[in-house]
This record gives structure tokens, C-alpha cells and sequence, in this order.
């Protein structure tokens, strides 16, 4: 038979729940287990009792781990219902989660130069490539992209991740310089040397992105978001058009390899 | 007192215990294992599989509602024969531990369903039984386009009984429940999936779309179980042949009441998605249930409601 | 910009905006007049009434369920003449405070649909139209043992249609909504209220017996909200008349779908009994909703889901 | 028109909120307004939410108010799905309630003497009905029946409410008398002058009480429970058989006479 997810379901604890920026909310749960298995890009799914409006788990990226402490820190866009009633989520409340999901970005010690690519609550899968890459002493940019200033978060951390360029755009230009990441990364590839590019955001921009980097024949891996009911390969709710067939995000993602991904 | 016993005869089928599983919402069976031994339950339903493989439908094919989700999945599948190299060995494996395993068949029209009755009879002698589903709410042709009226359902029945002397199963789509229910027991259906999810239609107001890539789709969840266990009583009613209750089952009393109602077997569909560790404990409080109601046998309390 | 324009046509009940409510849920009126001024809604439905009165079902005639309630009332009325005399001047009052008043007409037959309609012509000249509900799932004959079938429904209509000039509304039960409401257009109906609580069952799995004093009774709440959304649509595309959707609306969004998916108007139901305030809200929303849309009347977004 | 029913929706924040008795827990909770519009043996609504199961207000007797601090007390026994989430309501929980509801205890000052009687949760609206008696310096008694020992809650509070006797009855002898409440006022009846019986417990106690009364031509009034789904009038879920027909416990009662009521 093909391998079962190794996700298993985790008690888990709110740590800290706080905005962080406009409509952004930072959380930080305790549950050991699951902050032991978790690899960057992947994903877990966290049930948010109470709201009828919201049977299945919420999906979500994390953003680091505090292995000593067991918790496991995410940033998430308030969207509606799930993340509303995620945000009323006070430090001690009880809940579970639902993890270790998919496979995350995959990164070759190899890589040369990497470019990162993060729009909106995109944020969040980045900075954990980010920091990971970080620890290997590796060579990275990042762009970060928001529809405006108040909503950019993370560019700190970024920095202290060991990051080389951090460059913020912003639709309005209110932070940063005004435009889409998806021109940073137009006037970028043909200049600088990257040979690997990673992006999570709205697809529109990751779909620009992929363009580019086929334009300019730069490996490249996408982070898809599909609507979710299980999370383990059970449903088939959450698939992505890919050249070889309809692909489960869920177990053959959310990472995919962006030459794969029919747009 | 000794554990009540929980063993039941579902058409022929012959269960441990009356946990089944809901097709489509339990994959082929082993995604799972890493949650629990499998085996423990009476029988599981594999995903609707048809002669060859099906995309399904694009995305988005879920969306949350209230106490549900709706999902426009619109069976994707990899065919019998994709099914069977996929996890035949496994399925053999868990059939030989005492679990039932039954097959879900699909097809766009009634040469369809043939065919693929036809494949699992030569490559799957380990299913206990096949189940048709006429009663799919998210494809054009086929499902509950033609298992909504007695006549479109019995013709698909009346095709496939012939090809396999296997327990049929049929799973029905909740409308007109009792006239289709007769239908299908006299073309000699063994027994009767009460329900596949109901068609219902989730509109983003902001942009005036479908929340899914299809105007409507299937609900299921916690929400359409008190109208599943209406079904189930008014079919039991009708019919003597058994009764497989389906819908919003996420406890041991939501299964009790369907057995009450007049169910022989549960299966339990969309909380194995929100609640992957829930089939076995729902088997767990069943059987203190059945205890707690002082008989020393799950067949004594099928139908058991009373009527005041 | 100003305000939208909110004022809708129901089958000739002139609206000043879609926000109705649900017979049953609101009594007659007067009950919500201590949570706000009631002639603020485009229309109220009267619980409905026979002819004679009828004393309804013994209690237990509600309970709790996952995101919703089902209830037996029973369609206990105080009769025609009963009504009248309880609330008769404080609904000519509404009418000419610019609520219309739909009074709801219930029978066990075709002749006593007559007979109640035939009253209600002699003593409700303020009546802004009559709803027929042939949908009630909580008594033994008449209601949806009438309206669920297109030659049931028809009979009904066929029958008080020539007794009254004034609008005719009639109830649907959820059951082949299609075939009924072309059954229904066809014999002269004016609008079509969809849909009315859909049958379901709770047992106490201790005692063994229904929560009601019936085995079954009728779902209604958010619980059934999506399945009545998908119903509206599919009667929308089947008929020319005006349709009234009802089921689970507690928010503006809520109603704000069923005007996408065809609906004229909206009956508030079980929410008014759990939030009593909830009807002006949901008024307040849908407008807030009609402006977001960029058009300036409301009438523009009725029937306007973008099929992708 | 006829009179609507008085009940408003006021913001409730939850006081305090523990077990006092095996099941029974006690409630107090912030309502200013409903508090100043309460009178003995009317009930209110509150709202739980985030119980997907209790969509429904659960109606509740109340048993004191606190007038100074705006607050509200009442006695409350977990049952199932909306008295278990009730349970779960933490001080500083906000939610709704709605009210005051129905009529309550009709107390003649003229009453020579009053026996209350009071069956399991029962004890709620009895004790408020004991403290307003104990304010005017009227004369009762109190019996106050549980299935066993440690379901009983009360005693102390309505001795100091002024009561003469409180005579404890449980089903299993674990607490006062084994027996139950019905065979106390069967004894009493015949021998101590009382003109009046207020009654609140599982109705075939009440209808035993009744009966008795009946019997010794004494004035019983009974407090009914019923499902209701509304609590003012509207939808006619709460109805009690009497001799002029079916009616609504929230407007018509909850406290009825008892010899109105068709058993
Ligand atoms: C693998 C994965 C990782 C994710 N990581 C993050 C993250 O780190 N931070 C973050 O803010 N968000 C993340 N998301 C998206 C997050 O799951 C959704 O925003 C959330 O489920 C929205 O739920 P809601 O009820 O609040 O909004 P809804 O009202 O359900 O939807 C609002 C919008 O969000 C989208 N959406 C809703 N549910 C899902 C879902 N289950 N999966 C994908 N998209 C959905 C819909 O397209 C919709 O337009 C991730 C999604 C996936 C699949
Ligand atoms: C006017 C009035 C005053 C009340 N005062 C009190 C009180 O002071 N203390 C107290 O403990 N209880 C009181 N009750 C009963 C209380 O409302 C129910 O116990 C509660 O609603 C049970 O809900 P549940 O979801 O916990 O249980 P459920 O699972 O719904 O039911 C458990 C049992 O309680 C009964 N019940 C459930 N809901 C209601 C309801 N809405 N009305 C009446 N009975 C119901 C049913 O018969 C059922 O058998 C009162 C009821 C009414 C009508
Ligand atoms: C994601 C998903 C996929 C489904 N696929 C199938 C299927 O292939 N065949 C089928 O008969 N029913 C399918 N169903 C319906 C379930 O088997 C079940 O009848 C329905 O969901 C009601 O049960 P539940 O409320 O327990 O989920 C599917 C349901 C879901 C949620
Ligand atoms: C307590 C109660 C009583 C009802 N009585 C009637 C009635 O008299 N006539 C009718 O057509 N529908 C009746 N209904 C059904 C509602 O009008 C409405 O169609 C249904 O509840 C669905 O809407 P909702 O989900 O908004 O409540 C009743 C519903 C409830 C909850
Ligand atoms: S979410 Fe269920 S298969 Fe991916
Ligand atoms: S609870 Fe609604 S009328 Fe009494």
C-alpha cells in the first residue's frame, strides 16, 4: 500500500494570539509532538471549536519553532469565518491539531542563490524557508509583497534570519516601492544569479512568478492553497491541475515543483 | 455482564460489528492506518471507482458551511484497475483480518456501471460486496440524475444484479426515498445506503459565484443527520431488506439513533475527514450503548424506536 | 451615492424592501412589536390559520438539534375568526403603516383551503395577499401530504385560485420543487414561498422514542439554509413568478444569497424566535450588502449568481 | 393588539459560575436591567454560545437577584448539550439574555400559610418565591426533594429566608426522610392549616401535589417546564394542556393553577 501521512492528531494549547499587522494575527501553540515533526513548508490543520461555521480543521503554514518550549508560531490573514474564530482564541485555550501535512519546500544544500517570494499571508511558509536556509549559512533575498504598508510584516525577522536583500513592495506604495512582487522578481532574474525561487501568495502573482522563472529557466517551487476537509489524502478536496493528472495538494503538495502546476 | 454481541448481517455481509465507512470520505482505506488499525472496524467503503479513471471536477470542490461542509468532488477516481494497484494487496490484507471491505462502483450511464461491476468481479474477489452509487449530486450523467426516480434507479439495478452474486449495496440520493427504496429491493438489491449528501448551493455574495467550481454540490457533516434518520425510518418501513444509515454520524448516539430507525450498519462519512481518530471511538460508545440499553445483542435494538 | 432602492413586487404585494418573515415564527405580529417597530419590514406572514381552529400536537412539539430546531407545533391556530378578533385591527394598522400583511392559510383539505380562504376575503380586507401552505410536515392530512407531489399541489391552487383576487402565494414542501412549482405557475399561483421546514427525526437514544411527540417532525434553522439556496435557484430557472425564499436566513449575507439565487424576497423564520431583534438587522445588512454591489436597486441582484 | 411580552435582549457577563450540588451548578451572572424586571417565578433566556446543538435560548428560573450589583442568581442542573456548555461559561464569558418571561408566583398577601415544594432543579424559582415570602414576614415551609444526599442544595438559604420548616426528602434516604416529596405533603395536608401550595419538580411530582391539594381544597399554583423555543409568544412550542385549551407556558405561565392544567 502507499505510505499513510504521518499526520496524527495533537492536543495543543494557544501560547499567544495577537495581531501583527493590518488583518494579520500571529499565533503561537504548544504541542511538542508536532512541533518536533514539522519540516519547513509543511502544514498542519487546526480545529476551531465553537464556531458552526467552521466543521473542517483550518489549514495553515508555520512560521518557526521553538523546539525547546514544544510551540509551534504561525501568521494568518483573518479571512472569515475559521481564521475569525481562530483570532478569538485566548492564551490557554485548548484545541488540536492535525500534523505533520504534505511536504514542504525542498532545498538542495546545492543551491547557489535562492529568491523568495511572499505576497500577503504568503509570509508565513517563507520565513520558515527562510530561517532554515538561515541555519545552512545559505544565500538568499526575499521579497515581500502586501497591498499596503500596515499589512507587511516579518521584513525584521527576515533580516535576522541571515536574509542578504529584504525588498518590500506595496500596491499603494505605502511601504517599500510601489508595485507588485511580481515586478521585483521581472527586474531581478535577468540580473542577478539566482538558481532556485520560491514563492507562496495569491496565485495570480505565484502563477507570474513561475512565468518568469520558465522565461528565464530558474527552478522554482510554488506553495498551493486548496480548500481542505482532511489534510491527510483521504478526500480528494484539494487538488491541483498538474501535467500529470489532478495532484492532492494535501499529500503531493503544497509544494510543488512550478513546471508541473497546469495554471 | 459479558460485551453485548455486536456482530450484524448486512445483505449477506458479514460484519463484526455495524461500523462501515462512507465512500469518498475514507479514501481506499489505508491513508488510515496511521491513525488506527483499520481492521477493528466492521467494513469500510471504498472511494466510488469507475470502469476507467474520472478528474472529478476543478477546484475549489469544498467549502465550510454551517455544521457541514459541501464538497463538488464529482468522483475522481483512478478506475477499478487503478483501485486494484493501488491498494488491492492492502484491501486483500484487510479483508483477510475480518474486515468487510466494500467497493463502491460508479458510472456515467448503466454500460458503465456494468463494466465496472464486470472488473470488480475479476479483479477484486476480495470485496465482500459491491455498492452502486446512483446518487452523486456533482456529475452530469449518471449518480442521482438517474437514482432519483425509481424507474432511472431500477434500470441501473436491473443491469448489474445479473454480473455479480456478490451483496449488492445501493446507494440512494435523498429523494423519494420510499418509492425508489421499493424499486430497488424488487430488482433484488441486498441492501440500501441510506444517504448520499444532499445538493445544496453555497453563494459568495461578494462576488456572486459559487463557493465551488459547480453551482451546487453535496452536503454532508453533523447538518443533514436528523433528515438521514427520517429516511432510514420511513425506508425501513417500506422495505425488508437491510438498511445502511448514512449522514452526519460524529458519535455513538448518532449511530445509535439509525439503528434505532431501523439501520443495520452506520457509516461514518465526513467526520473521518474532521476527526480522523473518530471511527473506532464511535464504535467504542456504541457498544456501551448497546450495553446500557441491557440487551446482550445490537440486533435486538435495529428498529428498536418506539412509536408513542 | 444615496441609498439603494429596496422596494420589491412579490406577485403583486408591493414591498418596500425583501425582508419578510416566515409563518409560524412570528405569530401575528404584535408579539415582536416590544423588540421594534414592526412596520419597518417589507412584509410579515401571519401563522397560519383554518378555517376553524385546530388545538395542534401534544408537547413535547420542539427540540434541539445541531444548528437548528425541529418542531411539531402542528399548525395550532386560533382560526380565521380567532385571528381577526386577536390581532385583526393591529394588522389593518401595520397595512397602513406600509407593511403588507400576508396572511397563511391552512387546511386538511381541499375544502377546508376553500373555506379558510373564503373567510379570510370576508374579514381580512387588509390582507396584502395569501400564502396556501400545502407544505406543513406536522399533521396527518393536507399540507405536505398535499404538496408534494405536482398533482397534489396543483388540486389545492386549482381550487381558491378563483376564490380571491388579491396575491397568491403558495408554501412549498422541499420535495421535487421543479415539477411542483411549474404545477403551481401553472394553475395561477403568483408567487412561491421555498421552502418550508424539511422532515427529520431525533431520537432519545435512552428512551427510544422521538424528542417529539411525533416520530417526526420539521428541520428548520441555519441547518437547511444551503439545501433551501439550491432549491430557489433550481425553482427560479424553472418558473416566471416571483419566489419568496425562506430557510435559515439569520444574517444579510444569508438573505443576500437567496436574492442571487433568484429570490425576490426572504422570510426571516427560527431567527426571530432564538435573536427576537434579528429581522431589522438583517434588513440593515442586505441593503449594506445591495449598496456594496455598486447598483442602486436591489432589483438588479435578484437572480444575478454568476454561473462560472 | 394584546400586551407583547415585556422580555428585552440585555448583554449578560458572567459573574461566577460553579457546581454547588452533584449536577447542580449555581450561576450568577450581570444583567442590570433584567435584574430590575425580574419578579419571582418568571424565567429568562440565555444564549450559549458556540454549542452548535443549542441553537435555542435555554430558559432558566432565577432563585435571587442582587438589585445593587445588577445581578442575577439561579440554579441550574446539567442535562445535556446547552446546560453542558452553559457549565462551560468562565467568569467574564458575554453573552445575551432575554427577558424577564411569562408570570410568576401569584402570592396573595392575605396567604395564612404556604408549603412549597420543591423537586430536584426545582429548587430555583422556589427559593426566590421563599425569599420574597421571607421579605413580606409571611409564613411557609419548604419541602425539598432530590434523589439523593448530595443532590441537595438550598436548605441553609431558605431557613435564612425566614422559612419555618425545611423538611429534606431524598428517593434514597442518603439526606433527611427516604421518600419522597409527594408523601410529605400527603402527611402535612391533612394536619397544618395551609391555603396555599407553590410546586416546581418533575411533573409527575407536581401532578401528585396537585392532586393532593385537590383533595384538601388547598390553592396550588405549579411551575411548568416546557421546550421553548422562543419565550414570548411567537411560536407556540410550549404549550400546556389546560380546561380552555392549549397554553403557551412563556406567556401564559410558566406558573399555572393547578387546576387549570389537564395532567
Ligand atoms: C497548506 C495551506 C497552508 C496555509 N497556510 C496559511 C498561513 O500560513 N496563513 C494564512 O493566513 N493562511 C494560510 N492558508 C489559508 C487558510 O487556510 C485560509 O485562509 C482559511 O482556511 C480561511 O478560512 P476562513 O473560514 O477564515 O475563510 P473562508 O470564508 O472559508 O474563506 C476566505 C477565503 O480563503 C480561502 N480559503 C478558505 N478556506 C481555505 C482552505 N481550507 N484552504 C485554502 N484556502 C481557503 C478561500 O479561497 C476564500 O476565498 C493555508 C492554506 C493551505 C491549504
Ligand atoms: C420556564 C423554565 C424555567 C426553567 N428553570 C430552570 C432552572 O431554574 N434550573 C434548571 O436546571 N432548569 C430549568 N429549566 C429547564 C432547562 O431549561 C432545561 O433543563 C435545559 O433547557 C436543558 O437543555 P439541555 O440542552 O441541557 O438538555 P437537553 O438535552 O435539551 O434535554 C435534557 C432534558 O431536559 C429537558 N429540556 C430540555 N430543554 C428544555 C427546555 N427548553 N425547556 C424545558 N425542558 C427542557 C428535556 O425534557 C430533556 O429530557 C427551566 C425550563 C423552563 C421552561
Ligand atoms: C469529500 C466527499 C466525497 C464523497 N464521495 C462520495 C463517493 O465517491 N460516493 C458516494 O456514494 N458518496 C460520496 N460522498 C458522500 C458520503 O459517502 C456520504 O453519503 C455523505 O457525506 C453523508 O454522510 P456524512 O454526513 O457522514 O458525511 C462523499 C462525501 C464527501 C464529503
Ligand atoms: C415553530 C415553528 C412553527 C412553524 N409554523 C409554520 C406554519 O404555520 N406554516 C408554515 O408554512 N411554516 C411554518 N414553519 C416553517 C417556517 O415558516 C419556515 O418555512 C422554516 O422554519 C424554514 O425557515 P427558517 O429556517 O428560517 O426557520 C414553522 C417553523 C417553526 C420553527
Ligand atoms: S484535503 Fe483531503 S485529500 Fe487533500
Ligand atoms: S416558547 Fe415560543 S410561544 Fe412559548
Amino acid at each position: 500500500m502507499p505510505t499513510p501521512s504521518p499526520a496524527r492528531v495533537h492536543d495543543a494549547v494557544v501560547v499567544s494570539n495577537v495581531p501583527v499587522a493590518s488583518s494579520l494575527w500571529r499565533l503561537v501553540f504548544r504541542a511538542p509532538r508536532l512541533a518536533a515533526s514539522l519540516s519547513s513548508g509543511q502544514f498542519f490543520s487546526i480545529a476551531v471549536p465553537g464556531e458552526p461555521k467552521q466543521t473542517a480543521r483550518v489549514p495553515l503554514s508555520f512560521s518557526a519553532i521553538d523546539y525547546d518550549a514544544g510551540t509551534v508560531e504561525t501568521v494568518y490573514a483573518v479571512q472569515g469565518p475559521g481564521t475569525r474564530a481562530l483570532a478569538a482564541m485566548a492564551p490557554g485555550a485548548e484545541t488540536t491539531v492535525l500534523g505533520p501535512g504534505g511536504h514542504g519546500w525542498s532545498i538542495d544544500a546545492a543551491t547557489h542563490r535562492c529568491l523568495m517570494v511572499a505576497g500577503g499571508c504568503g509570509i508565513t511558509p517563507i520565513l520558515s524557508a527562510a530561517v532554515s536556509m538561515g541555519l545552512e549559512g545559505m544565500d538568499y533575498d526575499v521579497v515581500v509583497g502586501a497591498r499596503t504598508g500596515s499589512a507587511v510584516w516579518g521584513v525584521d525577522r527576515l533580516v535576522a534570519s541571515g536574509a542578504g536583500n529584504v525588498i518590500v513592495v506595496t500596491d499603494d506604495g505605502t511601504a517599500g516601492a510601489k508595485g507588485t512582487t511580481v515586478d521585483v522578481v521581472e527586474s531581478a532574474l535577468p540580473t542577478e544569479k539566482y538558481d532556485l525561487v520560491l514563492t507562496c501568495g495569491p496565485e495570480p502573482m505565484m502563477r507570474g512568478v513561475a512565468e518568469l522563472c520558465a522565461e528565464w529557466s530558474v527552478a522554482c517551487q510554488v506553495s498551493m492553497e486548496r480548500m481542505m476537509t482532511c489534510g491527510f489524502g483521504a478526500c480528494a478536496t484539494c487538488v491541483v491541475p498538474t501535467d500529470h493528472g489532478n495532484v492532492g495538494a494535501c499529500m503531493g503538495g503544497p509544494v510543488f515543483d512550478a513546471t508541473e502546476v497546469v495554471w | 455482564m459479558s460485551a453485548p454481541n455486536m456482530a450484524v448481517d448486512l445483505g449477506g455481509i458479514q460484519m463484526s460489528n455495524p461500523v462501515n465507512t462512507a465512500a469518498g470520505t475514507y479514501g481506499f482505506g489505508w491513508q488510515f492506518e496511521g491513525f488506527y488499525d483499520v481492521s477493528t472496524l466492521g467494513a469500510i467503503t471504498t472511494k466510488g471507482c469507475a470502469a476507467e479513471p474520472w478528474p472529478g471536477n476543478p477546484a475549489p470542490r469544498m467549502c465550510d458551511v454551517t455544521s457541514g461542509v459541501m464538497n463538488s468532488v464529482g468522483l475522481q477516481n483512478p478506475g477499478v484497475r487503478g483501485l486494484v494497484a493501488e491498494a488491492g494487496e492492502y484491501l486483500a490484507g484487510l479483508s483477510e483480518k475480518g474486515c468487510q471491505v466494500i467497493c463502491q462502483v460508479a458510472g456515467h450511464s448503466v454500460d458503465e456501471y456494468v463494466a465496472a461491476v464486470e472488473l470488480f468481479e475479476e479483479l477484486a474477489p476480495w470485496a465482500a460486496g459491491l455498492e452502486i452509487n446512483i446518487s452523486c449530486p456533482n456529475i452530469a450523467a449518471g449518480g442521482c440524475a438517474m437514482g432519483s426516480t425509481p424507474e432511472g434507479a431500477a434500470e441501473v439495478v436491473r443491469a448489474v444484479r445479473p454480473r455479480t452474486s456478490r451483496p449488492l449495496l445501493v446507494k440512494m440520493a435523498p429523494a423519494r426515498v420510499v418509492d425508489v427504496a421499493r424499486a430497488l429491493e424488487a430488482e433484488g438489491a441486498d441492501a440500501l445506503s441510506v444517504i448520499n449528501s444532499i445538493p445544496a448551493m453555497a453563494i459568495d455574495v461578494h462576488t456572486r459565484r459559487s463557493k465551488l467550481s459547480r453551482p451546487t454540490g453535496g452536503l454532508s457533516g453533523p447538518v443533514l443527520h436528523n433528515i438521514a434518520v427520517r429516511m432510514v425510518w420511513e425506508v425501513a418501513q417500506a422495505v425488508d431488506i437491510p438498511i445502511n444509515g448514512v449522514g452526519g454520524v460524529a458519535s455513538g448516539e448518532d449511530a445509535a439513533e439509525f439503528i434505532l430507525a431501523g439501520a443495520t450498519a452506520v457509516s461514518v462519512g465526513s467526520a473521518n475527514l474532521f476527526d480522523p481518530e473518530c471511527a473506532p471511538r464511535i464504535l467504542a460508545e456504541l457498544e456501551e450503548w448497546v450495553a446500557s440499553q441491557g440487551v446482550d445483542d445490537v440486533n435486538e435494538l435495529i428498529g428498536a424506536f418506539e412509536c408513542q
